[in-house]
């Protein structure tokens, strides 16, 4: 299958042949009786780097739960590097999320998912949760600090004291400790004052994706503009507008 | 007369804007919260009648503020005063009971009773008692119309905000503080909070104080905008120079064409 | 499908030479929507025998008949609370019982009245021993209901509170020879000394916090009693009291007396429970649950001050009944004071379900027939009351009584979760929301709408779509037509637009908000060079939200 | 000497309850479960040290071993049974109380009644000899749960600062929502700290074994005291259980001293309730919330 | 025929009493398999009902006896119930016999203060009092044979805040005073449960009395008080337990730290000829230690009741089967139970001079045993016509 491939960024580094991180089929989640996820395909490819925007309440962050196993109750197929981790029957929210996780993803919440007790440095060990990551976490905490700067001073104070810009960072370092194959990063600039949530975006676009991909969730579309692979809408639980319809063409006829 | 009253049984808080007592005021409020300074020295008042709309950008310690203008949490420093008295010691229920009002960012309703029971629950809250026909005073203000069986879990969101704005409005408050009260809600239900918001504004003649993030309600009603960012106040005044201060455009209007100059 | 296999168009228009046009051009056969409308009229989805089973009985009728004139004396209050309402098929006025409690309560009182006319002979002195004593531990367990349900208070004071009275009583009515009738009064007395002690701290403590303070406390007591010269008395207690049960009765005689007046003290626990719990104390805590008090704060409600009225009034009422213990069992022992005590006394608030009257007495009959009627049973026994401890508490959200409730929403759970599981691409209504809408005939706009899109898709080609980008404008072939007026007659909102950037020099797409005032929202980051390509780009848009719906 | 006295009955003391109390303090900060099952572990472990004693070998440290693999394997009991079920439903703290309590009363009814009444004795773990100090005389026992219980305590308390699976338990409790997100099994870990923690109380039911013999009821009062403890270390802090631990534990050496054993557990509650009633949330206890913004 | 049924709550579930109840289940288990086997009684076989009862709790005694009555038994015989009067006046309207090894003095004061309502109850053992009453003569008597040398006059008395501990020291406080050859130095507090016996001894130390009294009830902490007090000893002092390591966990739990040890009991199985057969009997159908009082007096109970009933003829004539029980004392392996008197308890023996039911001769008593832990094993060493040894010296004696 060709996808678009007309807009990504002029000058970037020559794909490595592409592989499918993540694949959606089918997808439906909701919490008890409201149902947000209708009926959602979407398919990743490696390398890509993704924009999602929506107003509020579209189901932007119901769809990275979901993915996460995180939802009430959810429907439909999700592969992660090939490999089945949607549950279609109906389950405790986050009873398989650390399965999930330990398959390659990150997920980067959208309300401060902390550890309020922790200092920033058990915060940031804590994002590293496999055997590698753990034995050099000293390194990557180095090249969180690279990224964030202002939580150089910060390594021993717990997160709970934090204002909110810095809880972000935090927690947006967390999620980068480990080398995962699919980062979902929503809203990194929620809550922040814009010249923070602006370096914060620069932070993920600097991450180098390899052989990963990157999904950003985000209400303030100029914030993506333009540094991303692709950006897709989201209204009232259905993707919208990627921009080729051709692909959504194939997809229907193949159907 | 009634002013010169006023003044002489509140000397410090008596002052006079535009010609009419203040009805409430704070002054010189700041709080400290887990070892950091969430509010610095906020200074504010209403009229009976006016609408006094905050804006700020998320954390800016508006909620904060309201908690203590309310009473749920003392503040660091800084006294609140309602209708010439020093309410800052008060708590929420007693400085309900002296007419003010007070809504919540997530609209709370008591889980375990039905709509009929929370009226109930909130005509016999203090002495003296309500009758039936003022809640039902309260319910038609707000229009609110649902069956007094039903559980007030089940309502949704804009009955929840109506649900608790009944049970005030039934005791007839002087001062209203709504913490975002279109938060959550679609437009045409905006629009009938704002037609609400009026007419208790002037023609009941209740002060309001009004944390919101749709500009669009606030410029509609709000006589007057408070600008919070970081704990203070940057700016205050009508809606459209408040628009036009750069410090607000700063700190709270991050658009497109900014981006584009960065 | 492919271009050289499809029918051809001739553009009608082309004769007139307009700029862009071409003669004629590719494209698919048109299919009558007719035949669409046939083949869809028939809804393919699987009816479920759905909708809310009516298995309530209804009372045929109407009228101000019996029921409405039934009060509680000497309130205003109707025995039942009926609601009249219209059958909407038979249009027969009917009438519900909205809360049927009342007729269980009368019913199973009427039954524990009567039991000891049904006891069988040979376990008679046992049921009715175990009777007595239910009635007084259900006494107790309503008394701390209000304290745990109502006040919302963790206390586990409470059978510290009964045994220091009924010791208090038993030592003055040792000592002074007392009658039997003054003990309650005097236990009530004592209970609110103590209760007005162990208040203090309930406002400032919560939780586990209280609960160990009031553990604490226990122990103190039973600490005290146990050392204390006065009460530590030879008989593993302090007996010696007056009962009020006549020695020259007849063993049955003396036993049903004791039977029927525990059974009163219950019934005056269960008034009390009323009294406080359902009345405007009891609704205004249950407005202000422990960590949600902002609703009853805000309208006014001074909770703190009424969570200690309740304990007060709960504590001289247990108070009330360490004294009629006392004269009950003509004395008091230390095991009052027990862990185990404490614990059997949580089990049966917990068996029935925190924060119901009827909660704690059906807990207390199950706890005290396994503990005391079955115990021929030993050790089995304890293992059964843990066993359906451990059952309720596991399975079960609030109690024996509050399966109905777990039950419906577990069922209202599964039922939109299979709905929505059921729901077809493009959302025809469901059956359970048809048959919940009130406007019918939003059912058939749904309906039909789905209908036009079935057919709409399968216009969509590549030939269309490369007539669309050929001409914008002017006369096209019969799908494309087709296609582009229903995009026309779409709502406003999420209604896409083209937006001219930096002086026309370059498009890009929006979504319009649908409302005033709210700024339209750009979709996508690509930016046109032309109008028509940006034209073009919203056709494509369009075409693609039509086939993923 | 007075002063020796007290010191060093204190230390024995703050070492007893330190081990009571740990494991249901760190069972609550990374469960969120107040483990009333508690005694029962500690009977259970005490029994399956008592079996092993009787049929494999009855050499000290593999009794111990074994005590503290029954424990563990208690805890594990205790956590399928009444955590892994009910551990994401609704009003969890107050389910999980009663289920633990439950299981408490059927463990203790059925050890009572596979084990009959009479209380069981272990071999000595550490000799049969005795230390004199100026002062105190220590038995063999004591000197052995001091130390025993120190270096236990002090291994326990440096793997959970600086493991990655203490750093899982300590975050679980925080947020287990925000756990599940970073890797961390909520499920998983449970078992990890149920057993550890029942394996706690293993090594307290071994070690305690001369004064609290085995018996079925015998983890009623070590379960009092842990919990006391721990709640008045405020709950979830270990640091605070073990402050609290020395506190009672001075308070139990000064009574006895001075004014008589009998008054042991008055003071004690008296002393618990003077502390809650300063720090509602125990010693250690945050007096906040954790802020929700 | 039908069978004769004997009543017997015993004590499974509750956190005291179990060890005691279990003994007294097995001995009259032991007697009715014997009975049964030599053709029961009066034709008829003896049948058990058992009933769970928590000595503890009144609600649970009047509950367990309520069960007894509802099952019509014969006769009630149960070992004891720490809340007597709850338990006693379930019966009163029923007043089968009912006999138990309750050893408290409540109980039967109640008794003879209400003959009318109480005339069923026998208590078939001697009062505690008698521990306290008897220490005192003990002690003399010790002193005059010669192999405890009292270092000076002191006892300690330690003494835990139950009623039953309480009484005891009482009595023993008002003997020794009355008798004047000792005087009690000091008067020590303890309270169930004892963690740590360190202060105590340490205090034992600090009186260093000749005797030292612990008046306590429970076997394991007894047996805890034995390791930690042979570790650092009051030299030469003369050390008395109560009651509680007759129970056969204390020598497990103690092992060789108990030796030296002196217990008592007001009742327990003798050392003559027919308690050693009935405890070789008892440990052939019981394997295991055997208990020393409960198993004994539960097998007297029986056979006496057996007896009764045997006399009388029906055993339904219920107050003809207690006149006859209060008119015919009864030789045991515990001894002499002679319950015709107004507290209808068995008489007591040695005199101690406490009451009126004191028995001169051993033939009309119940004697009560002292008993010495020696090499491992218990030793009966007190009074004299039962004793199997003397007192020999502890282990911490010069
Ligand atoms: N835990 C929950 N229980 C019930 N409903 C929920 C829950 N979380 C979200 N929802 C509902 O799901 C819908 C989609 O929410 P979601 O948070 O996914 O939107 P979003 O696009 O991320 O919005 P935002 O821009 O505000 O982050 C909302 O209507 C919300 O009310
Ligand atoms: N208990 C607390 N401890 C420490 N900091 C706190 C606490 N509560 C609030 N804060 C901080 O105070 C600041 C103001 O919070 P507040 O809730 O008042 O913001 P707001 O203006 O109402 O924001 P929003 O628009 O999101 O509602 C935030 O930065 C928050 O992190
Ligand atoms: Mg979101
Ligand atoms: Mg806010």
């Amino acid at each position: 299958m060709n996808i678009s491939v007309s807009n990504h960024l002029p000058g970037a580094p020559a794909r490595q042949p592409s592989r499918e991180v993540l694949n959606v089929q089918g997808l439906s989640a909701g919490y008890g009786p409201v149902r947000v996820i209708h009926d959602l395909d979407l398919v990743v490819q490696s390398g890509e780097r993704i924009g999602i925007v929506g107003l509020n309440g579209h189901g932007k962050s119901t769809l990275f739960y979901a993915i996460a196993g995180l939802t009430g109750w959810q429907r439909g197929s999700i592969k992660l590097n090939g490999r089945e981790v949607g549950r279609t029957r109906s389950q405790g929210p986050g009873r398989y999320t650390h399965e999930i996780v330990r398959a390659g993803l990150a997920l980067i919440p959208q309300g401060d998912e902390i550890f309020h007790g922790l200092t920033v440095e058990e915060h940031l060990d804590s994002g590293a949760y496999t055997a590698t990551a753990w034995r050099d976490r000293a390194a990557r905490k180095l090249r969180i600090l690279e990224i964030f700067p202002p939580l150089r001073k910060l390594m021993d104070v717990p997160v709970g004291r934090l204002s909110g810009g810095e809880r972000r960072m935090v927690s947006i370092g967390r999620g980068l400790m480990t080398d995962a194959s699919l980062f979902l990063v929503d809203e990194p600039s929620l809550g922040l004052a814009p010249k923070i949530g602006k370096s914060v975006i620069n932070a993920l676009m600097a991450v180098k994706l390899g052989d990963a991909a990157m999904i950003i969730a985000e209400q303030n579309v100029a914030l993506l503009e333009g540094r991303v692979d692709r950006v897709i809408g989201m209204h009232v639980g259905k993707l919208k507008g990627e921009a080729s319809a051709a692909l959504a063409l194939n997809v229907y006829r193949k159907a | 007369m009634v002013e010169l009253m006023l003044r002489r049984l509140s000397p410090s808080s008596g002052v006079e804007q535009g010609g009419t007592a203040t009805l409430f005021s704070c002054s010189g409020i700041s709080l400290d919260l887990g070892g950091r300074e969430i509010l610095r020295e906020i200074n504010l008042h209403v009229q009976a009648g006016e609408v006094l709309g905050i804006i700020g950008p998320n954390g800016a310690g508006k909620t904060s503020l309201f908690e203590i203008l309310s009473g749920r949490m003392p503040p660091k420093s800084g006294t609140v005063w309602f209708k010439g008295e020093n309410v800052t010691s008060l708590p929420l229920h007693s400085r309900s009971r002296l007419g003010i009002g007070r809504t919540f960012q997530t609209p709370v309703v008591p889980d375990e009773l039905t709509v009929g029971e929370t009226f109930k629950a909130a005509r016999q809250a203090y002495r003296p008692f309500l009758t039936k026909f003022d809640a039902e005073y309260g319910a038609d203000l707000v229009g609110l119309k649902i069956s007094e069986d039903t559980p007030a879990m089940q309502l949704d969101t804009f009955n929840r905000r109506k649900l608790l704005l009944a049970c005030l409005l039934m005791r007839r408050p002087s001062l209203l503080l709504l913490d975002e009260p279109a938060a959550g809600l679609i437009n045409s239900e905006v629009d009938e909070i704002d037609k609400l918001l009026r007419m208790l504004a002037k023609e009941m003649d209740v002060a309001i104080l009004i944390v919101e993030h749709r500009i669009e309600l606030l410029g509609m009603i709000a006589d007057r905008i408070l600008v919070m960012d970081a704990g203070e106040v940057i700016s205050e005044g009508l809606m459209d120079d408040v628009m036009a201060d750069p410090k607000v455009h700063a700190a709270y209007f991050e658009d497109f064409s900014e981006e584009a100059d960065a | 499908m492919s271009l050289d296999s499809g029918t051809k168009w001739r553009n009608p228009l082309f004769v007139w030479g307009g700029k862009r046009d071409v003669e004629e051009l590719p494209t698919i056969p048109f299919r009558s929507h007719q035949e669409v409308w046939e083949g869809t009229r028939q809804s393919k989805t699987k009816l479920n025998p759905v909708g809310r089973l009516r298995y309530y009985h209804k009372w045929p009728g109407h009228g101000r008949t019996m029921w409405n004139r039934l009060r509680y004396w000497p309130t205003r209050r109707r025995v039942l609370r009926l609601r009249g309402e219209y059958n909407p098929k038979t249009l027969r006025a009917e009438k519900t019982i909205v809360d049927k409690r009342p007729i269980w309560w009368v019913l199973g009182l009427l039954a524990l009245a009567i039991a000891p006319l049904f006891t069988p002979g040979d376990l008679q002195n046992t049921l009715l021993t175990a009777g007595a004593t239910f009635g007084i531990y259900s006494a107790i367990s309503l008394c701390w209901m209000l304290i745990m349900g109502t006040a919302g208070v963790f206390s586990l004071a409470t059978y510290a509170v009964v045994g220091t009275a009924a010791f208090v009583t038993a030592l003055l009515a040792v000592k002074f020879a007392l009658p039997w009738w003054l003990l309650p009064p005097i236990g009530a007395l004592v209970g609110l000394v103590f209760g007005g002690i162990i208040a203090l701290p309930a406002t400032r403590l919560d939780g586990f916090y209280y609960a160990l303070l009031t553990l604490g406390l226990n122990e103190l007591c039973r600490v005290y009693f146990i050392t204390s010269k006065e009460f530590g008395s030879a008989n593993g207690g302090l007996y010696g009291a007056t009962t009020y049960v006549p020695e020259d009765w007849s063993q049955l005689g003396q036993l049903l007396l004791a039977y029927y007046a525990c059974f009163g003290l219950m019934l005056l626990a269960l008034l009390l429970y009323r009294f406080v719990n359902g009345r405007r104390l009891g609704r205004i805590l249950r407005m202000a649950p422990e960590k949600r008090e902002a609703f009853a704060e805000a309208t006014g409600v001074n909770f703190r001050q009424a969570r200690v009225w309740v304990f007060l009034i709960s504590s001289a009422a247990l108070g009330f009944i360490g004294g009629f213990y006392t004269s009950n069992f003509g004395g008091v022992a230390f095991s009052i004071f027990n862990f185990d005590t404490v614990l059997l006394g949580l089990a049966m608030l917990v068996i029935g379900g925190v924060g119901r009257a009827e909660g704690a007495v059906v807990g207390t009959l199950i706890v005290v027939f396994f503990d005391q009627v079955l115990n021929t049973w030993g050790p089995a026994r304890f293992m059964i009351i843990g066993l359906i401890m451990l059952l309720v508490v596991l399975y079960l959200r609030n109690g024996l009584f509050g399966i109905k409730a777990q039950f419906r929403a577990w069922r209202d759970k599964k039922k939109s979760e299979r709905r929505s599981t059921r729901a077809e691409k493009g959302g025809e209504m469901l059956p359970e929301e048809a048959t919940e809408t009130d406007d019918k005939s939003i059912i058939y706009q749904r309906r039909y709408d789905k209908m036009t899109r079935n057919h709409l898709k399968t216009l969509v080609s590549p030939e269309v779509i490369e007539e669309h980008r050929q001409s914008l404008n002017g006369q096209h072939s019969e799908a494309l037509e087709r296609l582009l007026i229903y995009f026309r007659t779409r709502p406003q909102v999420e209604k896409y637009a083209i937006m001219a950037v930096e002086r026309f020099e370059g498009y890009r797409i929006v979504a319009l908000s649908g409302h005033r005032g709210v700024a339209p929202r750009v979709v996508e980051d690509r930016i046109y060079s032309t109008p028509d390509e940006a034209c073009h780009g919203v056709f494509m848009r369009r075409v693609q939200d039509l086939l993923e719906s | 000497m007075d002063i020796w006295f007290i010191v060093s009955n204190t230390i024995v003391l703050a070492c007893i309850y330190g081990t009571l109390a740990i494991g249901i303090s760190i069972t609550w900060s990374s469960l969120g479960l107040l483990n009333l099952s508690y005694g029962f572990i500690f009977a259970f472990a005490g029994y399956g040290a008592w079996l092993f004693a009787q049929n494999v070998s009855a050499w000290g440290p593999a009794v111990l071993a074994a005590g503290i693999l029954a424990g563990a394997l208690g805890g594990v009991i205790i956590c399928a049974i009444g955590f892994i079920p009910i551990h994401d439903k609704p009003n969890f703290t107050i389910r999980g109380l009663i289920a633990t309590l439950a299981i408490n009363l059927i463990g203790t009814q059925f050890l009572l009644w596979w084990f009959g009444p009479r209380s069981k004795n272990l071999p000595d773990i550490f000799g049969n000899w005795s230390l004199s100090l100026p002062g105190a005389v220590f038995t063999a026992d004591k000197v052995g749960n001091v130390v025993t219980s120190i270096v236990i305590l002090a291994v326990v308390l440096r793997w959970m600062q600086s493991s990655r699976r203490g750093l899982e338990i300590r975050a679980m409790m925080m947020n287990p929502h925000a756990a599940s997100i970073v890797g961390i099994g909520v499920r998983r870990t449970s078992f990890y700290v149920m057993g550890i923690t029942g394996g706690l109380a293993g090594l307290a039911a071994v070690l305690l074994s001369q004064t609290y013999y085995i018996s079925p009821f015998g983890g009623l009062m070590p379960m009092i005291k842990g919990v006391s403890i721990a709640l008045c270390g405020g709950l979830g802090s270990v640091r605070g259980a073990v402050i609290a631990a020395i506190v009672l534990g001075l308070n139990e050496a000064l009574t006895g001293m001075s004014i008589g054993g009998r008054y042991v557990l008055i003071t004690q509650f008296v002393v618990i309730i003077a502390i809650l009633l300063v720090r509602p949330r125990g010693i250690a206890g945050l007096l906040d919330k954790a802020r929700e913004a | 025929a039908q069978p004769i049924i004997l009543g017997i709550p015993y004590c499974q579930t509750a956190a005291a009493g179990v060890a005691d109840h279990q003994d007294f289940l097995n001995g009259t288990t032991l007697a009715m398999e014997e009975i049964n086997a030599a053709g029961g009684i009066l034709g008829r076989p003896l049948k058990l009902f058992t009933t769970d009862m928590n000595v503890l709790s009144p609600e649970s005694s009047k509950q367990a006896l309520a069960a007894c009555v509802d099952a019509k038994v014969d006769a009630i015989s149960f070992a004891f119930t720490l809340v007597p009067l709850p338990a006693m006046d379930a019966t009163v309207k029923y007043k089968c016999p009912y006999i138990n090894g309750n050893a408290q003095r409540a109980g039967t004061s109640a008794v003879k203060a209400h003959p009318d309502k109480y005339n069923h109850i026998f208590q078939f053992c001697p009062s505690e009092v008698n521990y306290g009453w008897s220490y005192a003569s003990w002690l003399e008597d010790e002193e005059q044979r010669g192999v405890w040398k009292p270092k000076n006059r002191k006892v300690h008395i330690i003494q835990e805040q139950i009623g039953y501990c309480q009484t005891i020291s009482r009595a023993a406080q008002e003997a020794i005073k009355r008798r004047g050859k000792f005087e009690v130095a000091r008067i020590t507090d303890i309270q169930y449960p004892v963690q740590d016996w360190a202060p105590v001894i340490r205090e034992m130390k600090e009186v260093d009395a000749a005797a030292i009294m612990v008046d306590h009830w429970v076997a394991a902490e007894y047996a805890a008080f034995c390791k930690q007090f042979v570790a650092s000893p009051v030299r030469d002092s003369l050390v008395y337990l109560q009651y509680g390591p007759s129970q056969p966990e204390f020598l497990e739990l103690a092992g060789s730290a108990a030796n030296g040890f002196v217990w008592g009991t007001t009742m327990g199985i003798y050392g003559d000829e027919r308690g050693l057969a009935y405890r070789q009997k008892y440990k052939k159908r019981f394997p295991g230690i055997a208990g020393l009082a409960y198993t004994g007096i539960a097998y007297d109970q029986t056979y006496y009741l057996k007896k009764a009933w045997e006399a009388v003829g029906d055993p339904r004539k219920f107050s003809e089967v207690c006149d006859w029980i209060r008119a015919n004392p009864q030789r045991g392996v515990c001894g002499h139970v002679d319950m015709g008197n107004p507290y209808q308890e068995a008489r007591h023996f040695p005199d101690n001079g406490g009451d009126e039911l004191q028995a001169q001769k051993l033939e009309a008593g119940v004697a009560q045993l002292y008993v010495q832990i020696q090499g491992g094993e218990h030793k009966i060493t007190y009074p004299g016509p039962v004793s199997e040894t003397k007192l020999i010296a502890a282990p911490w004696w010069s």
